[in-house]
């Protein structure tokens, strides 16, 4: 049963979340639902940033008076991971939004969302 | 041959030989009747195209002669045409062979093919001035003699005479 | 060298040179009685000769073509004055001391090369064509004298041309030919084509491209030409006998030699048509190279 | 006049236009000369050679060149008289005109006589070259060749036969060993003579008046 | 000292604030932020300098307060300073050159701008991975960004598929890294480096994931078509930002993640590094689009270093050394050749042609294109060196072959793109203008690559001789190109002279005699240059660098200097041999030649240098194994320049379509450095065999073959200038063979037949250069009866081909005496006859060309041409009167060649008696024969002259022509095909078999790699499942069965 405890679980989901991710970068052909798939990919990354950072049992990283001091580095959840994540997330988000940008400048020229109508450059 | 007969103006016919024969036709039908000769009738060949001087009558003959290889026949064509304005439609589109024959005929007849390959530039004889030599009417004895410094006291005997004379002279 | 060597070399040319006009016409005749003729005079060359140079008048196409046959002519006295003529003797040894066995092949292509030019500077096509044909077959029956000749340098380890004959003295068993038959028989291969006869006689062709290269040269020209033709096959007969035949220590075998020597061309020309250029070319290179590249494996 | 012998106007690699007179330019216009005969007893010497040294020209013009041909075969055998054929008249001394001329074979046989070297000796054959023969009343054929150039021996017969060109040979022997064949000075000193009857017959001059 | 944290604290200041200027003020704003991009150049260069002159120590520098791995760090080092100068100063030049376009899109582009540089200082400076991650994902958003500059629409999807696909390498670097802190507990590197991640289970899959992730940044083959779209659409100055910052950074991140990677990552990247290098020069073989193939060429030198880098553990302290020059060449070279294509703005390579009409513009693009290539005086080239050196002496031949090979595709398409660039004929040329803004940073960076070179010259130890007088001295010329012919001409003689009479006293043997005929023989042929009128612009300096070249082989002591100046030569004579009409495939397939043929010697050098310590080219008297093969590498490599058979097809058209003066440097000069270069190989190396099988046997039969094939095209050839090269070709077969016997005879023969090449070579090209000269065309046929109109020209073609064809009396025959002595001496008989078969050939060529253009008919077009100009025939009767002495005197040559044989090899000299010449076997005398065949002839030509005095002249015309006349020169002049029935006969021999091999070889490649490219679909989506193929497939290797890489 040890293997069923939250921090495996949710990693489990992380991998499985980026792979949906990268399925749906491969195989759809509409510009927008490729996006989709890169931002599953990214959120599954991030869960499975979270999860790594996951000490069982462990509070929320605060220095407060719930932790020992002197314990604290195994009490409380290992904070960097989840600072981390945040800043993945931002920079997701700037990707993403850049991407749609892309987006909406290539269908702005072609009119159309269509990944192989932007095959020009090739070999 | 009825066949010809029926599709061309022929004015005279001479059957010569089982295989050869010879039709007169006018001037104005002649080129198309040897390309309906050549192209519908077989005879692929133009053997010669040659002409006569019929001073007389004031008029040339031309005379294409036309072989069929497959029946092995002969034919020849005959147009007469008026010494005064002798000039023929050329055939060379026909049998491009025709083109040399057609130069002879100009230098030596006079006759003119307009539209003829060449047929203006000396054939055989290089800066010809005078008459046409074959025309009946081109006297080569005079011209000869005008000519080429005639060797004098040149006599002809009869051979037959002379041996006779000479080796017999006693016999009258 | 001393003056008396010109001497010495003025009566070499002049005995070889009769020599020569007397073995053309002879052969001539022996030619004309195979084919049952009576033939012409045995003497008729020089005859020939004196009528070319009695012609009064010259044309000349320039400068080339004027030097041409005293190029041709050099180049026949040189090869010959470069070779002893007899061995042993000091005043038919002529200039051999000047150079070896190369330099009397390379002397060869001062005359063919000199005539060549002056053939061409002519301006008639059928000089050019003869000499295009000339020098195609001269450089296919160079390849297997050359090789029979490192085989005979070899053989004696030199390419002085009085040490090779001297090596060939002492009766005929002793003469290169039966001692290394390989290279002597490619050698004479390639003297066929050096003596320019039937059927290797395309260059000239008379039928064909009128006489080749001279075929413009006249009178007095020609007459210089008509000498060479005298000098340069003696030469080369002399050549081929020191190499392969011993030599020779007086004139009578000499003029034995040399003659029987010729005779063997003369033979293959009459019994042979004439190969076109491209044929003698490959066949050069065929069967006499085989062979030559026999003797020199065989060293 | 052939058309590669009228004037032409070529551009040069540096791009000037270039004159040509191909008549001019590609040939000699030098007049013949008369060449004096040596010493008497050189000359004599010499003209043994040349007798002894006959280089033939053959030029075939008609049926004669045919009969020229036995006198190589082993029954005839022309070679023991010194008879030699030649195939360019640069080096040939005798031409041998075989047969009728006619205007175009003349400028021809003109051409290549001039261009045989002096001394030089014509034999005609056949009387076709003697007054015109069979074709002595034709529009194109020439009657006299010796009215074109000089003429050393004249050969009778329709055709002659071998023997007689060996006689007109052995009469060519004759007549250069006593001195008399002097063609070649007699065409250079009548020059004028013979050219002016020459071009009469032939119309289209197209050649300088001296083909060395 | 500015502390380097301000170089982030400027950029985000500058970004920031550039926001609050309106659009109005964009001149302002730019002017801002050029002032921020200096200030950030300034601060980097100033810690270089620092780390340069004071001894300044590495710093640390910890935000917030904290030390690692509480806080972020960063770090100025040495290497730090450099990169960050390197990325700065593209930086401030890739901004003044995108001016405009920067201009145009306004202030938030030039926010984008700062910030991309801001990212790529920190990627170069932070020592925490997270840190990292995050600042390159800035700076691709920030690429990203600007790739939009350009509107079109090919633009748009390139920056489309770059952001996909740097979105996925981040995501799998983000993995990485989140699973390294997982393994290590720390972001900090230097903590990471301690933890030995490689030997924990997952810790080395972490640490795979970030090494892949960054690998991937540098866009390995094949998982880089994303790249590749963007360098061919994007703005080119964001192509010089990809290639040269981007990759200059990440490059450096690489350095910094591997020691947590361990000795065996090196592998990894080796091979990667290798595969990108190969697989990307040879698609880089199909590329007709100029910034696709500029991006090609980016990713193979990524590639390369990506290499350099792997093969650390064997480089040692070298690696350093060789990776800098590597990169610096690159990144200086590849952004100037973008920026470049920004200023010529042609798609297709072709319309390159365009570039000519700024002959400076032309210096420049050849500077980057030789420095990619790695020639000298560029850094790319001491690193080449020196990586070979090292490689070899580390054993890993394969290595160092697969790189050679790289280099060598690399060269094919720079310099097929080059060709065009000089030489390439198109109709259509698109129009450009210089914008002072553009071209400024393009010459910066090309003073900058000479700059370095010369730094970095000093830097290798041996190279400190290398003598730069002559590069100076062409510098010069450079200067004054805008002189008038006959003054430039003036100096370069005195130049060549003067040096001459400098270095005379010093020199000695061979290297005298090939100075001699290297110098002597550069002014004689100067001399012609006189000929020439107005400025002939560039010409001097280009032959200069061909005679600095020869100069600097005599002088050469080490290998170094040695492939210095042999790489010098081939630059000087590729550039003279292009200067000719049609010359463009020729000088290509010269320089691809020249290139292999330098690589092969490289390789040698290489092998040779195993186990010793100095660089002097005794080494080769002593090499510690491979010796056999070290001989062929060289030789072969020589005998590039000597074309021997087989490599011989660049040399006659390269000979033929030169211009007249030059033909006779590139045909009688130059090929004369392949033999002194066999010369200096063969008198240290000595025999060598494989097993029992004879090297020099090889060699002989090679010289045989190599002289009857030479021979027999020439006598096939129409093409009067083809026809000598091709004798050149056979005439080198010759010397090639005698050098082979490797007996005193041989090498006499060799070098004497060498000195007589190079004399008569000269003689003819000029003669025949003449002709063409004034005939306008090479073709013999159109040709003929010239000897009327130029009389002394075809006196010296005549004595010339007397020469050649080895006909006694001229001195040509010495050679062949020799020969067939030494043939005799030696025992090889088989070859000899081939040799002495080609040398009857020569009759052939010979006469066809005296004939053709000399004799026969005159053509109506020449009947007013005149004699060649005076400077054309000084040089050749100067050479015909060394002939003539020569030849009478052969002692006067012959015997100072045999002193200098003489402490080599002793057996078998020729005695001499006076000009008695006595050999083993034979004897020869040159004056004597002289004499002689002089007499024969004076007495012959007296006694015809006596019997035809007066001779009438005639004309061309008078011919007996069968009773007929010619009617025109053409049809008379029997020329073309001259030697048709030898052709019916032997043609076969010379059917183009080994052209035809080539032409398969280079037809194949360019099959396989237009196949190969298929794989770049243009579909961001292949390209991304490249990419994780790309990590599956080394994941496999890496882990192929046990875990810990």
């Amino acid at each position: 049963m040890e293997k069923f405890n939250l921090e495996n679980i949710s990693l489990v989901i992380g991998i499985l979340v980026i792979l949906i991710g990268l399925w749906g970068l491969l195989t759809q052909k509409n510009l927008i639902k490729i996006i989709i798939g890169f931002a599953l990919f990214d959120t599954g990354i991030h869960i499975v940033m979270v999860s790594i950072g996951y000490i069982k049992n462990g509070t929320a990283p605060i220095l407060d008076n719930a932790v020992d001091i002197n314990n604290a580095a195994n009490a409380v959840v290992d904070p960097v991971p989840q600072a981390l994540v945040l800043t993945a997330i931002v920079i997701g988000l700037g990707i993403t939004a850049l991407m749609l940008t892309y987006v909406l400048k290539m269908y702005q020229k072609r009119k159309s969302l269509e990944i192989n109508n932007y095959n020009d450059l090739k070999w | 041959m009825n066949d010809i007969k029926t599709k061309f103006d022929i004015t005279d016919i001479i059957e010569q030989r089982e295989n050869l024969s010879f039709i007169t036709i006018p001037k104005e039908h002649a080129i198309s009747l040897v390309t309906y000769l050549r192209d519908v009738k077989g005879f692929k060949h133009l053997v010669l195209l040659t002409a006569a001087d019929w001073l007389e009558d004031e008029e040339f003959q031309l005379t294409y002669l036309l072989n069929n290889p497959d029946e092995k026949s002969d034919l020849g064509v005959r147009v007469f045409i008026s010494r005064e304005d002798a000039t023929m439609e050329t055939a060379h589109h026909l049998w491009e062979q025709v083109a040399t024959y057609q130069r002879e005929l100009k230098e030596m007849f006079g006759i003119d093919f307009p539209g003829s390959p060449d047929v203006d530039k000396p054939f055989i004889l290089e800066g010809w001035d005078d008459k046409p030599p074959y025309r009946r009417d081109f006297d080569t004895k005079q011209y000869s003699e005008d000519t080429y410094f005639p060797r004098p006291g040149r006599e002809s005997n009869d051979p037959a005479e002379y041996m006779k004379k000479k080796l017999y002279p006693d016999e009258k | 060298m001393e003056f008396k060597n010109i001497g010495y070399a003025l009566l070499t040319i002049f005995i070889v040179l009769n020599y020569g006009l007397i073995l053309q016409g002879v052969v001539r005749k022996i030619g004309a009685r195979v084919g049952r003729r009576y033939g012409i005079r045995w003497y008729q060359p020089y005859i020939d000769i004196i009528k070319n140079y009695a012609k009064r008048s010259t044309i000349t196409h320039g400068v080339m073509f004027y030097i041409a046959p005293v190029f041709r002519l050099t180049g026949g006295i040189g090869l010959l004055l470069f070779m002893p003529v007899i061995f042993g003797s000091d005043i038919f040894g002529n200039f051999s001391f000047a150079g070896d066995l190369v330099l009397v092949l390379y002397f060869q292509f001062f005359g063919i090369l000199g005539m060549a030019l002056g053939a061409a500077e002519s301006g008639h096509p059928y000089s050019a064509i003869g000499v295009s044909r000339g020098l195609s077959q001269v450089t296919s029956f160079e390849l297997p004298l050359t090789l029979g000749v490192i085989a005979i340098a070899m053989q004696y380890q030199t390419l002085n041309i009085t040490e090779i004959v001297a090596a060939q003295q002492g009766g005929f068993m002793n003469w290169t030919i039966i001692t290394n038959p390989f290279a002597a028989i490619a050698m004479l291969i390639a003297f066929l084509g050096a003596m320019g006869r039937s059927p290797f006689d395309v260059v000239l062709a008379p039928q064909e491209i009128p006489i080749g290269p001279p075929t413009e040269f006249q009178s007095g020209l020609l007459g210089v030409l008509q000498l060479n033709r005298a000098i340069f096959p003696a030469a080369k007969l002399i050549l081929f006998m020191n190499l392969l035949f011993g030599g020779a220590t007086n004139w009578a075998e000499l003029i034995l030699k040399t003659f029987l020597i010729y005779m063997w061309p003369v033979f293959v020309g009459t019994v042979f048509p004439r190969f076109r250029v491209d044929q003698s070319v490959r066949w050069f290179l065929t069967v006499p190279l085989i062979i030559g590249i026999i003797a020199i494996i065989l060293i | 006049m052939k058309e590669d012998f009228k004037k032409r106007t070529v551009i040069s690699p540096e791009g000037k236009p270039i004159e040509i007179d191909p008549l001019k330019d590609y040939f000699s216009d030098a007049k013949p000369k008369v060449y004096k005969p040596a010493h008497p007893i050189i000359e004599k010497f010499a003209n043994w050679a040349r007798a002894n040294s006959l280089w033939v020209l053959g030029f075939g013009t008609g049926c004669g060149a045919i009969e020229m041909r036995p006198l190589m075969t082993p029954r005839f055998d022309a070679y023991r008289y010194g008879i030699q054929w030649r195939p360019t008249p640069r080096q040939a001394s005798v031409f041998v005109v075989s047969g009728y001329l006619s205007v175009k074979t003349l400028k021809r046989v003109v051409r290549t006589y001039e261009q045989m070297q002096n001394p030089k000796f014509v034999i005609a054959l056949g009387s076709c070259t003697i007054n015109g023969g069979m074709y002595w009343d034709s529009y194109n054929t020439i009657n006299r060749l010796d009215h074109y150039m000089p003429v050393d021996v004249y050969i009778a017969g329709c055709m002659p036969r071998p023997e007689s060109l060996l006689a007109g040979f052995d009469k060519l022997k004759t007549i250069i060993t006593e001195g008399r064949g002097e063609g070649a000075n007699t065409y250079a000193e009548k020059f004028d003579w013979y050219k002016a009857n020459q071009k009469k017959v032939i119309k289209d001059w197209d050649m300088p008046d001296y083909n060395w | 000292m500015v502390g380097p944290i301000y170089i982030i604290a400027v950029a985000l200041g500058t970004a920031f604030s550039l926001g609050f200027f309106k659009k109005a003020n964009v001149k302002f704003s730019f002017a801002f932020m050029l002032l921020a991009m200096t200030f950030m150049t300034f601060i980097s260069g100033q810690w270089l300098y620092a780390f340069l002159t004071q001894q300044q120590e590495t710093i640390q520098i910890f935000t917030a307060g904290f030390k690692p791995p509480f806080s972020i760090s960063l770090q100025m080092g040495f290497y730090e300073a450099v990169f960050l100068s390197i990325i700065n100063i593209v930086g401030l030049l890739s901004a003044i050159y995108m001016y405009d376009k920067l201009k145009e899109k306004g202030v938030q582009m030039m926010m984008v701008f700062v910030l991309l540089f801001m990212g790529l200082n920190v990627v170069v400076m932070t020592r925490d991975i997270f840190n990292l991650f995050v600042f390159l994902e800035i700076a691709s958003i920030a690429t990203a960004g600007l790739i939009i500059l350009d509107k079109s629409a090919n633009a748009i999807s390139a920056g489309f598929k770059y952001i996909i696909a740097t979105a996925i390498i981040s995501g799998i670097l983000l993995i990485g890294i989140i699973a390294v802190y997982y393994y290590a507990e720390s972001l900090y590197i230097n903590d990471i480096i301690n933890s030995n991640l490689s030997f924990i289970k997952g810790g080395a899959v972490a640490v795979f994931l970030i090494l892949i992730a960054i690998v991937l940044e540098l866009k390995p083959f094949p998982a880089n078509g994303w790249a590749l779209d963007v360098y061919e659409a994007a703005h080119p100055g964001i192509g010089t930002i990809v290639s040269a910052a981007s990759a200059s950074a990440v490059i450096f991140v690489l350095t910094k993640i591997l020691p947590i990677v361990g000795e065996s990552g090196y592998y990894i990247i080796g091979i990667i590094g290798i595969i990108t290098f190969l697989g990307s020069n040879l698609l880089g073989l199909k590329q007709n689009t100029t910034n696709r193939l500029l991006g090609y060429s980016s990713i193979g030198q990524i590639g390369l270093l990506l290499t350099i880098i792997g093969l650390t553990p064997y480089l040692g302290d070298k690696t350093l050394f060789i990776a800098f020059g590597v990169l610096i060449s690159h990144a200086l070279a590849k952004a100037g050749l973008f920026w470049l294509s920004g200023i010529i703005n042609s798609k297709n390579i072709k319309g390159w042609a365009a570039i000519r009409r700024n002959p400076h513009l032309l210096v420049l693009m050849g500077t980057f294109i030789f420095a990619l290539v790695g020639f000298p005086p560029f850094p790319s080239f001491f690193a080449k060196w020196e990586l070979i050196m090292q490689l070899a002496n580390n054993d890993k031949i394969i290595w160092l072959a697969l790189i050679l090979i790289g280099s060598f595709i690399e060269g094919v398409y720079l310099f097929r793109w080059f060709g065009y660039a000089i030489k390439g004929e198109n109709q259509d040329l698109p129009e450009f203008k210089i914008q002072w803004n553009k071209i400024i940073p393009v010459i910066i960076f090309a003073l900058g690559l000479y700059a370095i070179g010369y730094y970095y010259s000093t830097l290798t130890g041996s190279a400190a001789s290398l003598n730069y007088i002559p590069l100076l001295f062409i510098l010069f010329l450079y200067a004054i190109d805008f002189l008038p012919v006959y003054i430039k001409n003036t100096i370069s003689i005195a130049g060549i002279g003067y040096y001459l009479y400098t270095i005379y006293p010093g020199l000695e043997e061979f290297n005298l005699i090939f100075a001699l005929i290297f110098l002597a023989g550069g002014i004689l042929t100067l001399l012609a240059g006189y000929t020439y009128k107005g400025k002939r612009q560039g010409f001097y300096p280009l032959v200069m660098m061909m005679f600095a070249g020869l100069l600097g082989l005599i002088e050469a002591n080490t290998t170094l200097e040695f492939f210095f100046a042999w790489e010098i030569m081939t630059i000087g004579s590729y550039f003279l041999i292009i200067r000719g009409k049609k010359s463009m495939t020729h000088a290509l397939s010269y320089m691809l030649f020249s290139v292999g043929g330098a690589y092969l010697i490289l390789a040698g050098f290489g092998l040779a240098h195993i186990g010793q310590s100095s660089y002097s080219l005794d080494i080769l008297a002593n090499v510690q194994g491979y010796a056999p093969i070290i001989f062929t590498l060289l030789a072969v490599g020589f005998m590039t320049k000597t074309a021997s058979i087989g490599l011989h097809i660049w040399l006659p058209g390269a000979h033929a379509e030169a211009e007249s003066d030059v033909s006779p440097m590139v045909s009688a000069i130059l090929l004369k450095a392949g033999v002194f270069g066999l010369i200096v190989l063969m008198l240290r190396m000595g025999a060598q065999s494989f097993g029992s099988f004879d090297i020099y046997y090889a060699l002989a039969w090679i010289g045989a073959i190599t002289a009857i094939m030479g021979n027999m095209m020439a006598a096939f050839q129409e093409d009067a200038k083809r026809l000598l090269a091709y004798s050149s070709v056979g005439f080198l077969g010759y010397a090639l063979f005698g050098l082979a016997l490797m007996s005193h005879l041989g090498w006499l023969a060799a070098v004497s037949l060498s000195v007589i090449h190079f004399m008569f070579k000269t003689l003819l090209f000029l003669a025949i250069g003449g002709v063409v000269m004034r005939v306008k065309t090479k073709e013999m046929y159109k040709m003929g009866g010239l000897i009327k109109k130029m009389p002394f020209t075809f006196i010296s073609v005549l004595m010339g081909i007397i020469v050649i064809s080895g006909v006694p009396p001229l001195t040509g025959f010495g050679g062949k005496w020799i020969l067939y002595n030494a043939v005799l001496d030696k025992g090889w008989f088989l070859p000899a006859g081939a040799i002495f078969f080609a040398g009857i050939i020569a009759f052939l060529y010979c006469f066809r060309l005296i004939h053709t253009i000399f004799l026969g008919q005159l053509k109506d077009e020449h009947r007013e041409v005149k004699e060649a100009p005076f400077w054309m025939l000084l040089p050749q009767y100067i050479i015909l009167g060394v002939i003539m002495i020569f030849s009478a005197f052969p002692n006067s040559l012959l015997k100072p060649i045999g002193e200098v044989i003489m402490p080599y090899f002793s057996d078998g000299a020729l005695e001499w008696q006076g000009q008695l010449a006595v050999s083993n076997f034979g004897y020869w005398n040159g004056e004597l024969i002289m004499y002689i065949v002089g007499g024969i002839f004076v007495i012959v030509f007296a006694w015809l002259w006596f019997m035809n005095r007066n001779a009438q002249k005639v004309k061309q015309f008078n011919i007996g022509y069968s009773a007929e006349r010619p009617s025109l020169p053409e049809t008379t002049h029997f020329a073309y095909n001259f030697f048709a029935p030898y052709k019916k006969a032997l043609g076969f021999l010379v059917s183009p078999i080994i052209s035809d091999f080539w032409e398969a070889v280079s037809e194949g490649i360019h099959a396989i790699a237009d196949k190969i490219r298929r794989i770049y679909d243009g579909n961001a989506q292949t390209y991304v499942l490249h990419i994780i193929a790309f990590i599956v497939i080394f994941y496999l290797i890496a882990f192929g069965g046990s875990y810990g890489i």
